[in-house]
């Protein structure tokens, strides 16, 4: 499988909005390092989750991938050409092969655009569609979001839909273009529990058809066991463990992601679990502890730990770890 | 399309927005009300023409200051006057006036406010600070002193008054641009591609109309009392033409000596003008309002 | 207005509760202005200050006048910079002339002593001789004599060119003024640059008011109106001084008067009334409102002609009548077409219909003028009635020949101004352009400016027809004849006999003559037509029942030393 | 941020809005028509004396040159320890000091601004309270119409239907004037004779004053507090429907302690912050209040002064609503901060 | 008498677009140290039940039917001030966002210390700060920090001061709305362990609201089931989760991922939630249930006890009898 995205030493920083006063004198500007140095790559036909707990960067790093953000530092490589720095038309022309879904369906479509048009728009921006010959594309296209009949949906208004068949809606706008790579930000987390199912299948239905990659992205690990091929675990904006999910899930090695794992309810009443306990509160992203970043919580940490910052290495094959004391 | 087509389909638009108004309950009603007092007033003032017993500027139609009788159902002012007919014609001036104005100040404070809040940067920040500034002056002080300067006259009324109000629609444009910038439907849109001015005219700007709308009914509202106070103070138009601002004026000099008619009935007139889109205003502002909703 | 007694008496002690009596007495007899509640008043300083308080309205509701009025001193009460109506009639209150015209005198020309008991002068009227009264003196003591005479004067003429629009700049007494010479301690000689029979009328009017040296010096004129130097209480000798004189950004907020003991008359029991008060209010409206509800005595100055007919028939006020000298006129920008065309405008002229403006915009309260000299003056005359009223025959034919008709209309702007610096002036106008219109043969553009651009455009001499108004500095026809030709009304006319005639008319006191060549004057208006008089108003004022001793007369003077209010 | 350095800033973000209202008023009142020279003589007057009138008011002089003189007489502070105002030029119509002028308005505006407010606040936040809390009843739809209403009213009609009541009919209040003229003024303290009154212990005076003021501001007062309605209801509505209200609520607390305490105080802050913003609209609203009251106030002074073309005087008169309007903006934003723990960062 | 006994209510939203009947005719009884599990999608009226119980359905709700009886009296028909002593001192609710229930211009100590004086009038101010720092300490939050705001804190501190709150009177009954949702797993799971832990040491019964079935089924006793205002299944945790009988909460149970099954395979309920202004005739699950009958498209399915209390509203299984 070759790597249809890669993203180098990706880091953007947040400069902290500060007053004028402060601005005046503060000594050194200070930042929110939303995404502080991530290296990893997904290959093509894949599902590659980013999950992690709220604001550890996942999302900043999947509007950097896809060209919403400029990145402070670092490449972001698309079918091996390096796209970090592409501007106007040919940024315009990547879009049509980069898509993102959102999660949250109330706000990702447009209130005042009907159905056809918060779809089929994307066609008319690229000039390539316009009245009838859009409106059979995007009658095609939401019969494949399983909007069907699609024509009772086309004349209708974001509001007149329900979460579930906006989130389809967002989702046909996305593969219109008939994308190679689809950003999928928490597509299910506001969804009923009821719905979620549905939607997850489609989208790996569409995987199949379409021949999509996706970049999930998530926080509800049991989600991202599910439905994913390769998982990255986030934490304040680093990576700190990344594998395939068979391996992550039966040998989490670092020890967030074993309090993650541990702390996740399973339906079964009958079933108790040791809990792993994890001391002190989160860091916010502006003060990120000196050394490793999650020692101020992990429960085995040393000396060592809040002084030297760990690299990510390959402790397993195709497992990577950013720990002191987990070596190959 | 034909003009009547147009106008069908305009209507055929309207209607259905009319009665589901009725069904939003108390606010709905309000501005329901509002639309109905303006619609009446608005035909009043297009149909007066034919229906005006008479000429509603002529002199000495009548005897001077007659109270209300059959003959002149309004009375007369001091100058003989036929009051029905300058209460049915004098909606014009007043309506002339406030759609002028709110028309300028839309046609520069919109855009203007798109433009800004889009751009950012510099441009925003000095064009915010200028319209502050504005926006620090009592309006009327700018009316006044722009009416002086720019002499009487509906147009000069009409651009004293819009630029009192520039800096509200600038305002709100401004700081819901900075907001609906931020959903996720613009970032959507800029993940498709779209280029700034579609993104600024199909996804941010039919969003920011409600909000307009609420401060161009409350703009008529203000114009309409601020062309009023305008007259009052000697900068409204001459005298030849029907206007319940004169009426107003006159009728505030005439009621101390008994003569009530003269004042009430434009008084009437004016109070509904700006009641129908303070109703309106109420009535919507309440509607839109996102807090208010679940 | 009640009394609310809220608590006790008996819980006071018994000095207290006499003087809450009191209080209370006086509250309820002059329950007019206090409202006084026991439980408000905490301490018996408190107390104390309230009855006094009190105690001295009883004494201002029997000796004080309190007038209402719309007016504003513009900005000084030194005589030599003074040119307002009102300051002119506070002035008129407390500085005295040589000479006053008589109260009720019809034309105005009825001379009586001041502060100079007689006075003759030369044939060919260029010098002027008075000799003053004695025993008078200013406040500080000063004994008055003929270097007052001498210094006030001079004084005037020699801050004319510091004082760009002061008084006497606008009267001319540096050009009709050659010097003035102590003859004596109490005999004055006024040495004139050419023979000028109005002088006595100039003497009257308050520009020439004497000033005490001691406080109105000539150097350093500052043009503050609170500087004392300019218009201190002191300076004059009335029969009023200024007690108080409070401004706020440029308007009065409170101008008291009281009686001045050293008044020359005061053996006379002048004035009749000790204080006089003066209440300003921004309209007419207020005013009138102030009048009927019993908040001033006396309301005068602008109230509107619609109100005061309605307050003529109301028990608790009583109207005065009196003559009046303010006149407007219509002027012609007789520069460029239509109205360098003398044809067009005698057409216009004749088309105009006065009576109506007097009976509906003025209710009867003003009358139609046809000449620019008012009714009751020397050389008035009906002159302008020769074109009659809406004689459109007239108009028409004139027209005719100058090339319009029903088709090819006269068509012309009528400007009014908007402010409120004359009375109706936006009424009168469409009036006028209603007249003008039923000839079938003009067309009237309305156009308005408020006063400061109307008189911009009148310099700018940008408005074809407009209407201006005047009241007289003296009572004499010299301060009218000549707006015929004015120079800064900037009607571009001038017609050299008129100004010949009108420089023999001043150099005689030869009444019949000077009636003749003044009527000479007119007719050359009527035939010109560069300036039409409108009308001229009446004067009137509205006083509580019991007041006496107003005279409206002519000279447009309120004399408030006059006045009383009557059992 | 600390509460200190937060007002700091604030209190320098406005220099550069204050420059900006200072020059933006110095241009207009240059570009409006009327030479307030050739203004000034009622009847006439020669090139030479139009000339002298010319330098006398600094009119010779380059525009830079005045503009300059402007700025520097609002901040040249030695002079206003000298005369107790700041130095605003003289008035071309009266040749007073612009600045003494203002200074000695300024109190009636302000006393007339004050009241009007404390009504309209009053008013405004009581029946917006009342109105939320019984929301969509026929108390609340009463309330609601009234504040319509009461804002489609022009100011002069509603002064004068009072004056009329009051004064005519009734005789209980004057019709105009800010203090009867048979009555000594206070001694000028603050400038405000209620307080002038009160601070001398003239419990007569300050009736008296109060009797003065109670027209003019009830008028103002009410026009404006159909939009206090509003905000208050609205505010409140919004307020009332927050988790925590409902929480407080549900811990059992009382329900004043849940609609002052918890409710109210919180919707107290944009409302705040809206007054502010309407003290422009009210400094707007004196000016007619003022004419038909004949307030001797700072508004009055503007439409007398526009008159005469009077630039000076405009110029100044603008420039201290202008002041006083950031001023309140400050002082109301320095107060949300206070009241607002959230902004101290 | 059990502590809390809930009969055939019935709430009601009268919105101007029409009558939401958000909770219908839901009987249930909770005793002493019970904890309940309520679990609905959104909108299924999980919250307004909750609120029911203290009797502050927002407005335009009102209460229709039914009885709520908290120690045998029926706070349905309590006058308001009597209800005071019911809310915070007997029943105490968090609410799901901690970010917006706590005031923000109020100090945590005024906090605390209002809710103790209002419902205890003799204690002293510093006495009832002395107490609300035990409670704090007993959270696992500093003392010291009584004197910040809200804003100072983090989620998971706010929810904890929350619960602080609810606890600090020791009540009987704490209903807690969905008081995990805003926050991430690993402190959703210390909020949870720690209201066990305070369940466990005070004996108060536990109303848990949450629209996450798995946590219902790993913190509760009981299970409750709601659906558009409809109770569909009450059971026992265990029991419900043996054996599932609603189609709908099969279909749910199906389609919850579980990380330790290996190889999962998720199933989905077709369709989605019914509109409440609109609702389908019959049993209102009908058009997405995958064993729909004639009868379920016409009548509302009656509530059914199937033994070891256990009930379903479900036409399957109306052998067995109605539940009155
Ligand atoms: N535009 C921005 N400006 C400043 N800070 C930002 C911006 N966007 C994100 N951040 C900050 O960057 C950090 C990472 O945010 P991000 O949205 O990527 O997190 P996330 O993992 O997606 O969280 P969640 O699960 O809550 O969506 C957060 O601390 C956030 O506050
Ligand atoms: N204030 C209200 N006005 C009108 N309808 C309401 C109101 N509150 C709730 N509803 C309606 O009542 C029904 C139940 O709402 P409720 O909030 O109890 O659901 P919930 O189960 O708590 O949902 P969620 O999981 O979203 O919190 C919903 O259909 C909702 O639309
Ligand atoms: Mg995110
Ligand atoms: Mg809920």
């Amino acid at each position: 499988m070759s790597e249809i995205v890669k993203v180098e030493h990706l880091k953007k920083y947040f400069p902290v909005q500060k007053s004028f006063l402060e601005q005046l004198f503060a000594r050194k500007m200070s930042y929110v390092k939303a995404v502080d140095d991530i290296t990893f790559s997904v290959k093509r036909g894949e599902i590659f989750t980013l999950a992690g707990e709220s604001g550890c960067g996942k999302t900043t790093t999947g509007r950097l991938i896809i060209r919403l953000l400029e990145p402070t530092v670092g490449e972001i490589y698309f079918n091996g050409a390096d796209i970090t720095k592409l501007k106007g038309e040919k940024l315009r022309l990547l879009r049509r092969k980069m898509q993102i879904i959102f999660q949250d369906p109330y706000a990702s479509l447009n209130p005042r655009m009907k159905i056809v048009d918060a779809v089929g728009h994307p066609l008319e921006i690229h000039d390539l569609a316009k009245g009838k010959e859009k409106k059979e594309i995007v009658l095609e296209v939401l019969e494949k979001v399983g909007l069907t009949p699609p024509e009772q949906f086309t004349n209708l208004h974001p509001h007149q839909l329900s979460g579930g068949q906006r989130q389809r809606v967002a989702l046909a706008r996305s593969i219109i273009f008939n994308p190679e790579f689809i950003v999928a930000d928490e597509p299910v987390s506001m969804i009923d529990v009821s719905l979620r199912t549905a939607l997850i299948d489609l989208m790996l239905n569409l995987r199949k058809d379409l021949g999509l990659t996706y970049l999930f992205i998530t926080h509800d690990l049991a989600v991202a066991k599910y439905i994913s091929d390769r998982i990255a675990i986030m934490y304040l904006g680093k990576i700190v463990e990344m594998s395939n999910k068979e391996s992550l899930f039966l040998n989490p090695m670092h020890p967030y992601t074993q309090a993650l794992l541990s702390a996740i309810p399973i339906p079964n009443p009958e079933r108790k679990r040791k809990r792993i306990e994890l001391t002190g509160e989160v860091p916010s992203a502006i003060n990120i502890p000196q050394g490793c970043r999650f020692h101020s919580r992990c429960p085995y940490k040393r000396d060592e730990c809040s002084k030297k910052e760990p690299r990510i290495t390959e402790v397993e094959k195709e497992h990577f770890v950013a720990c002191h004391f987990i070596k190959s | 399309m034909s003009k009547v087509k147009i106008k069908q389909s305009i209507l055929a638009r309207l209607i259905p927005r009319l009665t589901s108004l009725t069904k939003k309950g108390p606010s709905g009603w309000m501005a329901i009300l509002g639309i109905i007092i303006l619609s009446a007033l608005v035909i009043m003032t297009v149909i007066a023409p034919w229906i005006r017993p008479h000429d509603p500027i002529k002199t000495g139609v009548g005897p001077i200051r007659a109270p209300p009788s059959s003959q002149f159902p309004m009375g007369t002012n001091h100058l003989g006057q036929d009051m029905l007919s300058r209460i049915l014609c004098g909606g014009s001036i007043m309506l002339q006036i406030s759609t002028l104005s709110v028309l300028v100040c839309f046609l520069i404070g919109v855009p203007l406010g798109l433009f800004s809040s889009y751009v950012g940067g510099i441009f925003d920040r000095a064009c915010s600070l200028v319209i502050d500034a504005i926006y620090a002056f009592p309006g009327l002080v700018i009316a006044i002193a722009i009416a002086a300067m720019l002499g009487p006259g509906v147009v000069n009324m009409a651009l004293s008054i819009a630029v009192v109000y520039i800096p509200s629609y600038f305002r709100i444009v401004r700081s819901q641009v900075l907001s609906i910038k931020e959903l996720t439907y613009v970032e959507a849109a800029r993940a498709s591609g779209a280029k700034w001015h579609t993104i600024v005219f199909r996804y941010i700007f039919p969003n920011v109309i409600p909000s307009i709308v609420v401060v161009a009914t409350i703009n008529f509202a203000d114009a309409v009392l601020t062309a009023a106070g305008l007259t009052f103070i000697g900068l409204g138009v001459t005298k030849d033409v029907p206007d319940w601002g004169w009426d107003l004026t006159d009728g505030r000099a005439l009621l101390s000596s008994g003569t009530w008619w003269v004042i009430t009935f434009p008084g009437i007139m004016i109070i509904l003008l700006a009641l129908g889109f303070t109703l309106i205003e109420e009535g919507l502002s309440e509607l839109l309002n996102p807090k208010l909703q679940r | 207005y009640t009394t609310t007694v809220v608590g006790n008496l008996s819980t006071l002690t018994s000095d207290v509760s006499t003087l809450t009596g009191n209080v209370l007495n006086l509250t309820s007899t002059i329950g007019d202005f206090t409202t006084i509640t026991l439980e408000a008043i905490v301490s018996l300083e408190a107390r104390l200050a309230a009855m006094e308080a009190a105690l001295a309205k009883v004494t201002l509701a029997k000796k004080t006048l309190v007038v209402g009025t719309t007016d504003s001193v513009e900005k000084t009460l030194d005589p030599a910079q003074a040119y307002d109506y009102f300051g002119w009639c506070i002035l008129q209150q407390i500085a005295g002339t040589l000479v006053s015209v008589k109260p009720g005198s019809e034309t105005g020309a009825d001379f009586v002593p001041e502060l100079a008991v007689s006075w003759n002068y030369s044939e060919d009227l260029d010098v002027w001789d008075f000799n003053l009264r004695q025993g008078v003196t200013f406040w500080d003591g000063t004994e008055f004599n003929a270097t007052h005479v001498k210094y006030s004067f001079d004084r005037a003429i020699a801050l004319i060119p510091s004082i760009p629009e002061g008084a006497p700049a606008g009267l001319g007494y540096d050009v009709i003024i050659n010097r003035t010479e102590v003859l004596d301690t109490y005999k004055v000689r006024f040495q004139l640059n050419f023979p000028f029979s109005p002088f006595l009328g100039i003497l009257a009017c308050r520009a020439s008011a004497i000033v005490n040296p001691n406080y109105a010096p000539i150097e350093e004129v500052e043009y503050t109106a609170g500087d004392p130097r300019a218009s201190t209480p002191v300076a004059f000798v009335g029969p009023y001084f200024l007690s108080e004189w409070k401004r706020v950004a440029g308007r009065d907020i409170e101008i008291k008067l009281d009686a001045n003991p050293f008044y020359w008359n005061a053996t006379g029991e002048y004035p009749k009334t000790e204080h006089v008060i003066f209440r300003f209010y921004s309209d007419p409206s207020t005013l009138r409102l102030a009048v009927e509800a019993g908040d001033v005595d006396i309301a005068f100055r602008h109230i509107s002609p619609t109100d005061v007919l309605d307050l003529e028939g109301k028990p608790n006020v009583k109207v005065w009548w009196g003559t009046g000298a303010f006149i407007q006129y219509l002027c012609f920008q007789t520069k460029r077409a239509p109205f360098n065309d003398r044809r067009v405008r005698v057409a216009v002229a004749a088309a105009l219909d006065r009576s109506t403006v007097c009976e509906t915009v003025f209710l009867g309260l003003s009358d139609p003028l046809y000449s620019i000299i008012p009714p009751g003056m020397l050389g008035h005359t009906e002159a302008f009635k020769k074109l009659g009223d809406a004689n459109y025959t007239l108009t028409r034919s004139l027209l005719a020949d100058a090339g319009y008709n029903e088709t090819n209309k006269l068509k012309f702007d009528l400007w009014y101004e908007s402010s409120g610096h004359y009375p109706m002036s936006a009424e009168q106008c469409l009036v006028y352009k209603e007249a003008l219109e039923a000839s079938g043969v003009i067309d009237v553009t309305l156009k308005s400016a408020d006063w400061a651009s109307y008189k911009k455009n009148r310099d700018d001499e940008i408005m074809d027809a407009y209407i201006y108004g005047w009241y007289p500095d003296y009572v004499d026809p010299d301060d009218y004849a000549f707006l015929y030709w004015a120079s800064w009304i900037h009607t571009n006319y001038y017609n050299a006999t008129q100004v010949a005639l009108y420089d023999q008319a001043r150099a005689t006191t030869n009444t019949t003559l000077r009636e003749e060549l003044y009527a000479q004057i007119d007719d050359i208006a009527v035939e010109q037509c560069s300036v039409v008089p409108l009308y001229v108003s009446s004067a009137w004022a509205v006083t509580r029942p019991d007041v006496y001793g107003i005279y409206l007369d002519i000279t447009q003077d309120m004399r408030y030393w006059l006045i009383y209010i009557g059992k | 941020m600390g509460l200190r350095s937060y007002i700091i800033t604030r209190i320098l973000l406005t220099i550069p809005t204050l420059l900006l209202l200072l020059s933006m008023v110095f241009l207009v009142m240059r570009v409006l028509p009327g030479d307030p020279v050739a203004l000034h003589f009622e009847k006439k007057a020669t090139p030479e004396q139009m000339e002298t009138m010319r330098r006398l008011l600094g009119l010779d002089k380059p525009l830079w040159t005045q503009y300059i003189d402007y700025l520097w007489g609002l901040v040249d502070f030695g002079y206003f320890l000298e005369h107790g105002y700041p130095n605003l030029g003289k008035s071309m119509q009266t040749y007073e000091e612009v600045g003494g002028q203002i200074f000695s308005a300024f109190p009636a505006t302000l006393e007339l601004a004050i009241y009007s407010m404390i009504i309209a606040s009053v008013i405004g936040i009581l029946l917006g309270v009342v109105s939320s809390k019984s929301y969509n009843s026929i108390l609340d739809h009463l309330i609601r119409g009234f504040g319509t209403v009461t804002y489609a009213i022009p100011i002069f009609l509603l002064g004068m239907i009072f004056q009329l009541i009051f004064g005519v009919y009734l005789r209980w209040l004057p019709t105009g004037l800010r203090l009867n003229p048979a009555v000594d003024p206070p001694a000028s303290i603050t400038g405000l004779y209620t307080i002038d009154s009160l601070l001398e212990g003239n419990l007569f005076k300050f009736f008296e004053s109060l009797k003065a003021l109670l027209l003019p501001s009830l008028t103002l007062g009410i026009i404006l507090s159909g939009m206090f309605i509003r905000m208050a209801r609205t505010n409140m509505l919004e307020t009332l429907r927050l988790d925590f209200v409902t929480a407080a609520k549900a811990r059992g607390l009382k329900e004043s302690t849940v609609t002052y305490g918890y409710a109210l105080r919180n919707a107290f802050l944009p409302i705040l912050t809206m007054m502010g913003l309407q003290f422009a609209i009210l400094l707007g609203g004196a000016i007619l209040t003022e004419t038909t009251f004949s307030w001797p106030g700072l508004g009055r002074y503007i439409v007398d002064r526009i008159n005469f073309r009077d630039y000076t005087a405009i110029q100044g008169a603008v420039v201290m609503f202008g002041l006083f309007v950031t001023l309140v903006s400050l002082v109301v934003d320095i107060l949300y901060a206070y009241f607002d723990p959230r902004i101290r960062l | 008498m059990p502590l809390l006994k809930i009969g055939s209510l019935t709430v009601d939203y009268r919105t101007s677009r029409g009558t939401i009947r958000a909770v219908e005719d839901v009987s249930f009884s909770l005793e002493k140290g019970e904890t309940l599990g309520l679990v609905g999608e959104s909108g299924s009226g999980k919250s307004t039940l909750g609120l029911s119980v203290i009797r502050l359905v927002p407005y335009p709700g009102v209460i229709v039917k039914g009885h709520v009886k908290i120690d045998g009296k029926d706070i349905v028909r309590l006058p308001e001030h009597e209800l005071r002593f019911i809310r915070g001192r007997k029943v105490a609710y968090i609410f799901q966002d901690p970010m917006t229930s706590l005031n923000p211009i109020k100090k945590i100590s005024a906090h605390f210390a209002e809710l103790i004086r209002t419902h205890e009038p003799n204690v002293k101010e510093a006495k009832a700060l002395e107490r609300a720092k035990t409670v704090l300490k007993d959270l696992g939050i500093r003392p010291e920090r009584i004197n910040d705001y809200p804003h100072q804190f983090s989620g998971g501190m706010r929810q904890r001061i929350m619960i602080g709150l609810a606890t600090a009177l020791n009540p009987d009954l704490v209903i807690a709305d969905e008081p995990t949702t805003a926050l991430d797993v690993i402190v959703q799971a210390k909020i949870l362990d720690l209201l066990e832990s305070l369940r466990n040491a005070y004996g108060m019964a536990l109303i848990l609201i949450s629209h996450d079935l798995s946590i219902i089924l790993e913190r509760c006793d009981r299970v409750i089931i709601l659906y558009a205002g409809h109770m569909f299944e009450h059971a026992s945790s265990t029991e419900l989760h043996r054996n599932p009988r609603h189609p709908y909460t099969q279909g749910l149970l199906q389609s919850i991922p579980n990380i330790e099954l290996a190889d999962q395979k998720l199933a989905a309920i077709p369709g989605s939630p019914p509109n409440m202004l609109n609702l389908p005739r019959g049993c209102r699950f009908w058009p997405r249930c995958s064993y729909v009958m004639k009868i379920c498209r016409t009548k509302e399915p009656p509530l059914i006890d199937i033994g070891h209390n256990h009930f379903v509203r479900c036409f399957k299984y109306s052998r067995g009898r109605a539940k009155s």
